[in-house]
């Protein structure tokens, strides 16, 4: 039984690992916070539902290159809304950097809503739907196959940071921007660079839970803040943090769940959020005394 | 009135304050000076109640206010300024005084709501005692212009009066003239006076000694965290430690000679472009700088600053903190952009371009505190140096010829940027410049909070770079030291050129020393 | 001494003016579509002075007025339809329980370093507060929501028309307007900006940043409560999904695009957010995209605000038309 | 002196302001000469998806009427207004078809709150509602223009568990629904309706309406090993609860009530929703001739098949269409005629009872190669 909820807790954590590694390299890289990042990951999900098949007269895609859409889609996504809404407010502070933000998510769910109506579409399942079974306990393929991606992605991840020229001027800007500058590194690049690289994992992690779950223009709006809580929990701005914050997060959410009632659920997302930022606000894996968020 | 007894303050390793005892009188002046680095704003901190001391105690009028809350100990008499102004910038300055002075009032929450006459009436008393403070000081006129409006000199003096509203015993002033013009500082100079008059008790932190020496009665000198030195003006400037403190041990003094023989040898050519020794002959000027005038905010902190540096010339620019130094770095290397002037780099006017550009240029600037990015590890540090050039050939090379400067380094190659020493640091920071193959390599106080040992090794360095041709702008507190390996030297006070000459000669040049430590 | 003037008049007079405006619409038209959507803006209205306290004041950001408004109102719906109590016993009891809600907010906040953290933990909260009205099914009638909430009667007149509501809501508004001027004009107020505008600063000068903080929470927390009252017992019904996340977006919205730290920019916020989706309601399909493109535009384009702008506007035409008479008067000060 | 002048500029500006507001909000107004009916139901946020169906249901009974000559020679118009599943925004949209628009009748919301937020503003302006609500109070606020033309959460699930039992024979019945009224209210009337026949749910599990992840509570359900699930919640909610518990092995009987039939629900539930049963006024395979020629003309004019939402719109543009034709344009007229209507709709017989609900039977239905099909238990 718990071993059940741990799996099934594991596969949604990772996708929420996903987002907020999303939130944490933004925060690291731009001292910003992106609130639009649940609509990124719901477009995503419709643009590659959209390639995967077809429209008008563009053919269908075969599911890579779909995912390779949807995840560039967000990517640009991202980049505009680096350039509209974080650029422009950065010198007027913070307050207007969320407004700004939060008029996007709104936007492109609105825009959402627009092109692909508001009725949601199923996204075709790529692997099997009949369960693996290990004595009493049941694995989906998908839940697998979730996993494996987001692991991929954040090895990925690792090594464009640590093995890339690109990677190495992100973390050297997160860590000091003006003597970057002096390296010759322009903010304008490592800070757009950084937005897009964000938004692709978002993107991801939206098509990824896309088979799983039904692609609609809302989706977006809870894994978001469950994202924030995750990286909250792992250390914000703490890559490592945010990957742990999210498994982490899935399993608990899904044991609590299941032991205590599931009708409380997001409460307990939010309560961990609480109760981490009161008594450990560097979380699990962040510098204590550490940048302020 | 206050009596510090062995008060230490800890950062982690970095020990800011160590054990240090003060005594101070009912109503004396206390001056309380010291090099960069030396502790005297974590003091203040301290006895404010804005730090928590590791070990030690403070009495203020006899009670012990060690654990006090910064705003507890303002409503019981300590006031302070902050050596960056820091005002209400939204409101007029006379909202600014009055904030304070309802310091010692009750919220009273119904009444404001209801504005009861009572409260009206308190208020109004506010006001008044307000602006009393605003003419005791003699700014009442711009009690309704906005703090942030106000030139510079202007906001520290409304500070003053803030913290003089919450009706102090004792008032402390961090820094008070910086950034003020010579009759802006007598005015200080005689407000101070009348404040100690009226009966509070002042200790002032300041890096303009004259001011300083002629305001207090006792000086206490602070360097790294502990008290070396307690008495009159006249003692304090001619105690040597004192001396040595401000103006550096002797430095690498042995290396003089070297340094004037120093001809570039070209063994391996640094600046990519071909230099044949004569160059240095002729007046090609590699850079020139022209009335340069840079601001922070309404502050000027360089005054028409003018001079020219020859292709691989080795200049050292000195002069105590505040006096502009690293300003002026910073602006020739295009992270702040001047009021006026202009930086003429091989003749190509460079004003105002962003660093990147300008780095871009091979004109290359190591930051003071060296600016290392502590999560990469010393190779990738070494890279970012390396991050605009595409011939990785070349790249190899250097890297090799940086690892043979720096063994250190070497061994350390995949260690950290954080977890270096400070000198090993400063020799990655000095290492990272050369990987982008500086033409004209700007150092600011590389000798910074370095043992005297690692000072030397790192200016040996950096003389050596010089002997291969590299042209090199030196900023250093450190005057003997620096003055020691440099060929040419410049001396800057509070934002002008006073002295110029022969490295030499300006090292015994009691100017020199007056520059630093007034009188 | 001219600037103090202005000063004074924007603050003291402008809000009475705006508000006063407002009130002689009925003379126009007593359309209840109209009234309905200004009953809406005057509750909004109060929603925006709260919010302006605690965030245009005193730089806390709370995005965790959704859940003040909703413990306002579920408080005075309960105790109406379970205690019947009128509603002018509900209203008082249900700000003051908001005001507790604040504090449990406030308490935690002043652990909280900076911004964002602050923002999770608002918003953490009003989302808690969601999920126990929809769980809570015993008490609130889970997502079902409270109906038939009874409507206040002044004597033996029940407060029951749009235009009654309508005069109600802004003869509140009117109070809260005058009790808030005063509030950001006392002492109380002038603490909420030191501590704004620096809080290190403010502790220098003896100013507890705990207990303003926690102050401006309850504050902003009570005018919500008083807020999410009168919208209870003018809907005469409340569930759940009308307290969601977006609510406190709006309230956040609304000073941003009113004027942050400005009662009277609270005014035009409020009725504005109130009436600019109405006017995109012609656009049909595009509304919701038409509207979030303006917010975008707003926050980038007017960081002073609709009202300061509007300020602004008229100085210029003083300048342009009164330009003589500008020399006079320097001459005079 | 100058704030005197720029008090009076500042109250011109404001007064100017404030007068183009107005305008701007009472622009438009129609002309009385068409019947207009209002359309009020979410098009943006959580539930766009249901206020999209209903409202094209309505579109093409007013196109089909419309074609045929209108009523009393004149055309039907609709006036849709998106309400955002709020109470307020729903009040607005009222507010705005009745003073601006003039509408004779309103049908909507889909959902239960905002038409309780509407029911005042209704009793007030005195014109039928024909809502669209399932909650069991919005017939009980004794509201005499309220008509409702879905089949509430009682009738529909009561009369499903009566199937279920009765016809089918099971008996170990597990219910798993959604926290909003649409589950809580059905869990209450399936309890309800086993209590009758004193029996009891061996599982009451809920979630969040959404949830995307339901392990922990399906394996809860999955220990009670009941004959029978029966979900009840937000269709996509619904169609991912089938599918993961099918995904950890839960082998029994899947059933629900009107909407878990749709696209969207079977759809998100990928292949696990094949063989549910359910109960519903409209089964878009019923054989029915009037069903199957609605069936098809939405299906060519919206491209997807029709489902409970989409048959209550188009039912009820029918009844106020049959009311106003028969009673004239006087709302109170068409409220009596609407109350004394009997008339067969794609959902069903509609015969208002004294508290305005019009549906009283149920069909039923079953999943067969992913398309509900009409299901007579008889003939299996």
């Amino acid at each position: 039984m718990i071993i059940q909820l741990i799996i099934s807790g594991l596969a949604i954590g990772s996708v929420y690992s996903l987002v907020a590694l999303a939130h944490s390299l933004i925060w690291s890289g731009v001292r910003a916070v992106n609130f639009a990042q649940g609509e990124v990951f719901m477009a995503a999900a419709f643009v590659a539902l959209t390639a995967l098949s077809g429209a008008g007269r563009l053919p269908a895609l075969p599911f890579g290159a779909a995912v390779l859409v949807g995840v560039v889609a967000a990517s640009l996504i991202g980049l505009v809304i680096y350039n509209v809404a974080i650029r422009t407010t950065s010198k007027k502070g913070f307050l207007y950097a969320l407004g700004a933000c939060i008029g996007f998510s709104t936007l492109l769910q609105s825009s959402a809503i627009l092109i692909w109506g508001s009725t949601g579409e199923q996204f075709p399942a790529q692997i099997s739907m009949v369960p693996l079974r290990v004595g009493s306990i049941f694995i989906a393929p998908q839940d697998l196959f979730i996993m494996g991606i987001s692991l991929t992605a954040m090895i990925i991840l690792y090594f464009f940071l640590s093995k890339t020229r690109l990677g190495t001027a992100m973390r050297a800007a997160a860590q000091n921007r003006e003597v970057a500058g002096l390296m010759g590194i322009s903010h304008r690049l490592t800070d757009s660079l950084t937005f897009m690289v964000a938004s692709c994992l978002a993107g991801l992690a939206g098509i990824l839970l896309a088979p799983k779950f039904f692609v609609t223009p809302q989706m977006g709006s809870m894994i978001s803040s469950k994202g924030f809580t995750a990286a909250v929990l792992g250390g914000f701005g703490s890559i490592p943090g945010a990957v742990l914050g999210g498994l982490l997060l899935g399993v608990l959410e899904n044991i609590s769940a299941g032991l205590i009632s599931s009708s409380y659920k997001d409460a307990i997302s939010f309560l961990i959020m609480v109760l981490i930022i009161m008594f450990k606000p560097e979380g699990l894996l962040g510098v204590k005394g550490g940048r302020k968020a | 009135m206050l009596r510090v007894q062995n008060l230490t303050k800890r950062f982690g390793g970095l020990v800011a304050v160590d054990n240090i005892d003060l005594h101070v009188r009912e109503g004396e002046i206390r001056g309380l000076i010291g090099p960069n680095g030396s502790g005297k704003t974590t003091f203040f901190n301290l006895i404010s109640g804005f730090d928590r001391a590791t070990s030690g105690k403070i009495e203020f009028m006899g009670s012990d206010i060690t654990a006090g809350s910064a705003h507890g100990l303002a409503r019981k008499g300590i006031a302070r300024t902050f050596q960056h102004i820091d005002l209400f910038k939204g409101m007029t300055v006379l909202e600014n005084v009055t904030a304070a002075a309802q310091c010692h009032a009750r919220p009273r929450f119904w009444s404001s709501l209801l504005g009861t006459p009572s409260v009206r009436k308190e208020d109004q008393a506010l006001r008044n005692l307000a602006m009393e403070q605003l003419e005791f000081v003699g700014i009442a006129d711009h009690a309704d212009d906005l703090a942030s409006s106000l030139p510079y000199g202007l906001q520290r003096i409304v500070e003053i009066t803030r913290a003089l509203a919450t009706r102090p015993a004792l008032l402390l002033l961090d820094e008070p003239a910086a950034g003020m013009n010579p009759t802006e500082k007598q005015d200080l100079v005689e407000l101070v006076r009348r404040i100690n008059a009226s009966g509070v008790t002042v200790i002032i932190i300041e890096h303009d000694m004259r001011l300083v020496m002629g305001l207090a009665e006792t000086i206490t000198v602070l360097d790294s965290g502990s008290k070396i030195c307690e008495g009159l003006p006249a003692e304090v400037q001619g105690n040597p430690r004192v001396i040595e403190s401000y103006l550096g041990s002797g430095g690498v003094g042995k290396k003089q000679t070297h340094a004037y023989a120093a001809e570039p040898s070209g063994a391996l050519d640094v600046s990519g472009a071909s230099q044949n020794p004569a160059a240095k002959g002729q007046d090609s000027f590699i850079l020139s700088v022209d009335s340069l005038n840079s601001y922070y905010g309404n502050v000027r902190v360089l005054k028409d600053i003018s001079f020219k540096m020859r292709e691989g010339e080795f200049t050292a620019l000195i002069g105590a903190n505040g006096a502009g130094k690293t300003t002026l770095l910073r602006t020739i290397s295009g992270m702040m952009s001047p009021r006026s002037g202009r930086v003429l780099y091989k003749g190509e006017d460079i004003t105002g371009l962003s660093s990147d550009r300008i780095v871009a240029r091979n004109l290359i600037y190591v930051p003071e505190g060296r600016g290392v990015f502590p999560a990469l590890s010393v190779q990738e540090n070494l890279m970012m140096g390396a991050f605009r050039r595409s011939d990785k050939e070349a790249i190899k090379e250097d890297l090799e010829y940086v690892f043979g400067l720096f063994p250190r380094l070497k061994d350390r190659r995949n260690q950290k940027g954080g977890s270096l020493s400070g000198g090993e640091q400063q020799m990655l920071a000095i290492g990272r410049a050369v990987m982008s193959r500086p033409r004209l390599l700007l150092l600011d106080e590389p000798s910074m909070g370095l043992a005297p040992k690692l000072v030397d090794e790192v200016f040996e360095t950096v003389m050596n770079l010089h002997d291969e041709g590299l042209t090199i702008l030196l900023v250093e507190q450190n005057a003997r030291a620096a003055l020691s390996v440099a060929e040419r030297g410049f001396v800057l006070e509070v934002g002008s050129l006073v002295h110029e000459g022969p490295a030499a000669q300006l090292c015994d040049d009691p100017a020199v020393k007056a520059a630093y430590l007034g009188g | 001494m001219k600037a103090r003037h202005h000063e004074n008049f924007i603050t003291h007079v402008l809000p009475f003016i705006l508000i006063g405006v407002i009130a002689l619409v009925p003379l126009l038209t007593r359309d209840p579509y109209l009234m309905h959507i200004l009953v809406l803006g005057g509750i909004y209205v109060i929603l925006a002075i709260g919010m302006n306290i605690i965030t245009g004041y005193c730089g806390q950001i709370n995005l965790g007025m959704a859940g003040f408004f909703a413990v306002g109102a579920y408080t005075s719906a309960l105790l109406t339809t379970r205690l019947s109590l009128s509603f002018w016993l509900a209203l008082p009891i249900s700000a003051l329980v908001a005001g507790v809600a604040g504090v449990l907010v406030g308490v935690p906040a002043l652990k909280v370093r900076g911004g964002v953290y602050l923002v999770l933990i608002t918003t953490s909260f009003a989302g808690i507060v969601q999920v126990i009205l929809n769980q809570w099914v015993s008490l609130t009638k889970g997502p079902m929501g409270i109906v038939g909430i009874p409507a206040p009667a002044i004597g033996n007149v029940l407060i029951y028309e749009r235009i009654h509501w309508f005069y109600l809501t802004y003869a509140i508004v009117a109070v809260i307007v005058f009790l808030a001027i005063r509030l950001v004009g006392s002492r109380i107020g002038r603490s909420f900006v030191a501590l704004r505008e620096s809080e290190t600063s403010a502790q220098s000068i003896g100013i507890s940043p705990a207990f303003y903080k926690v102050l401006a929470f309850v504050c902003s927390a009570v005018l919500a409560g008083i807020a999410g009252s009168i919208y209870a017992h003018y809907m005469t019904t409340i569930s759940p999904d009308a307290f969601g996340f977006n609510l406190s977006v709006l309230a956040l919205i609304m000073i941003v695009v009113g004027g942050i730290g400005s009662i009277p920019g609270s005014i035009v916020g409020g009725v504005a957010l109130a009436l600019f989706p109405e006017w995109l309601r012609a656009l049909g399909p595009y509304q919701s995209v038409a509207y979030a493109a303006g917010i975008i535009l707003a926050v980038v384009f007017l960081p002073k605000g609709l009202l300061m702008m509007g300020v602004d506007a008229v100085q210029l035409i003083r300048k342009w038309f009164l330009a003589p008479d500008e020399t006079s008067e320097k001459e005079v000060s | 002196m100058a704030t005197k002048k720029s008090l009076r500029i500042l109250i011109l500006l404001a007064v100017v302001l404030v007068i183009a507001a107005v305008v701007i909000v009472s622009q438009m107004s129609r002309t009385k000469s068409e019947i207009v009916i209002g359309v009020v139901g979410a098009r943006t946020g959580d539930n766009a998806a249901l206020g999209e169906k209903q409202a094209n249901g309505a579109k093409l009974a007013v196109e089909e009427i419309n074609a045929n000559g209108g009523v009393r020679g004149t055309e039907l118009v609709l006036a849709l207004e998106d309400s955002q599943g709020l109470p307020a925004q729903a009040v607005a949209c009222l507010d705005k078809l009745i003073y601006r628009e003039n509408v004779l009748a309103v049908i909507g919301d889909c959902q239960s709150s905002p038409t309780l937020a509407m029911l005042p503003v209704i009793a007030k302006a005195e014109i039928p509602l024909l809502a669209h609500g399932t909650s069991l109070s919005i017939t009980q606020q004794n509201n005499p223009w309220v008509f409702r033309t879905r089949a509430n959460d009682v009738v529909k699930f009561s009369s499903l568990v009566g199937f279920l039992v009765g016809e089918m024979n099971y008996s170990k019945i597990a219910v798993f629904h959604d926290s909003a009224d649409y589950g809580i209210g059905g869990a209450d009337a399936i309890i309800g309706g086993l209590a009758e026949r004193s029996m009891d749910v061996v599982a009451n599990e809920s979630w969040t309406p959404g949830d995307k992840d339901f392990s922990s509570q399906l394996i809860n359900i999955r220990n009670t090993k009941p004959d029978v699930v029966i979900f009840i919640g937000p269709m996509v909610d619904m169609g991912l609860a089938m599918k993961q518990a099918r995904q950890i092995g839960i082998e029994a009987q899947f059933a629900g009530g009107a909407g878990i039939e749709s696209e969207t629900t079977v759809g998100a539930a990928a292949g696990a929703a094949e063989g549910l049963i359910f109960a519903a006024g409209f089964i878009s395979s019923n054989p029915d001739s009037k069903v199957q020629s609605f069936v098809s003309s939405f299906e060519e004019h919206f491209g997807y098949k029709p489902d409970d939402f989409a048959a209550t719109g188009y039912d009820s543009i029918y009844l106020l269409a049959a009311a106003i034709e028969e009673a004239g344009t006087d709302p109170a007229d068409i409220r009596d005629a609407l109350a004394n209507l009997e008339y067969q709709g794609v959902e069903g017989t509609f015969d208002f009872d004294s508290v305005g609900e019009g549906l009283h039977t149920m069909a039923y239905g079953k999943v067969a190669n992913g398309v509900p099909t009409y299901f007579d238990p008889n003939n299996q």
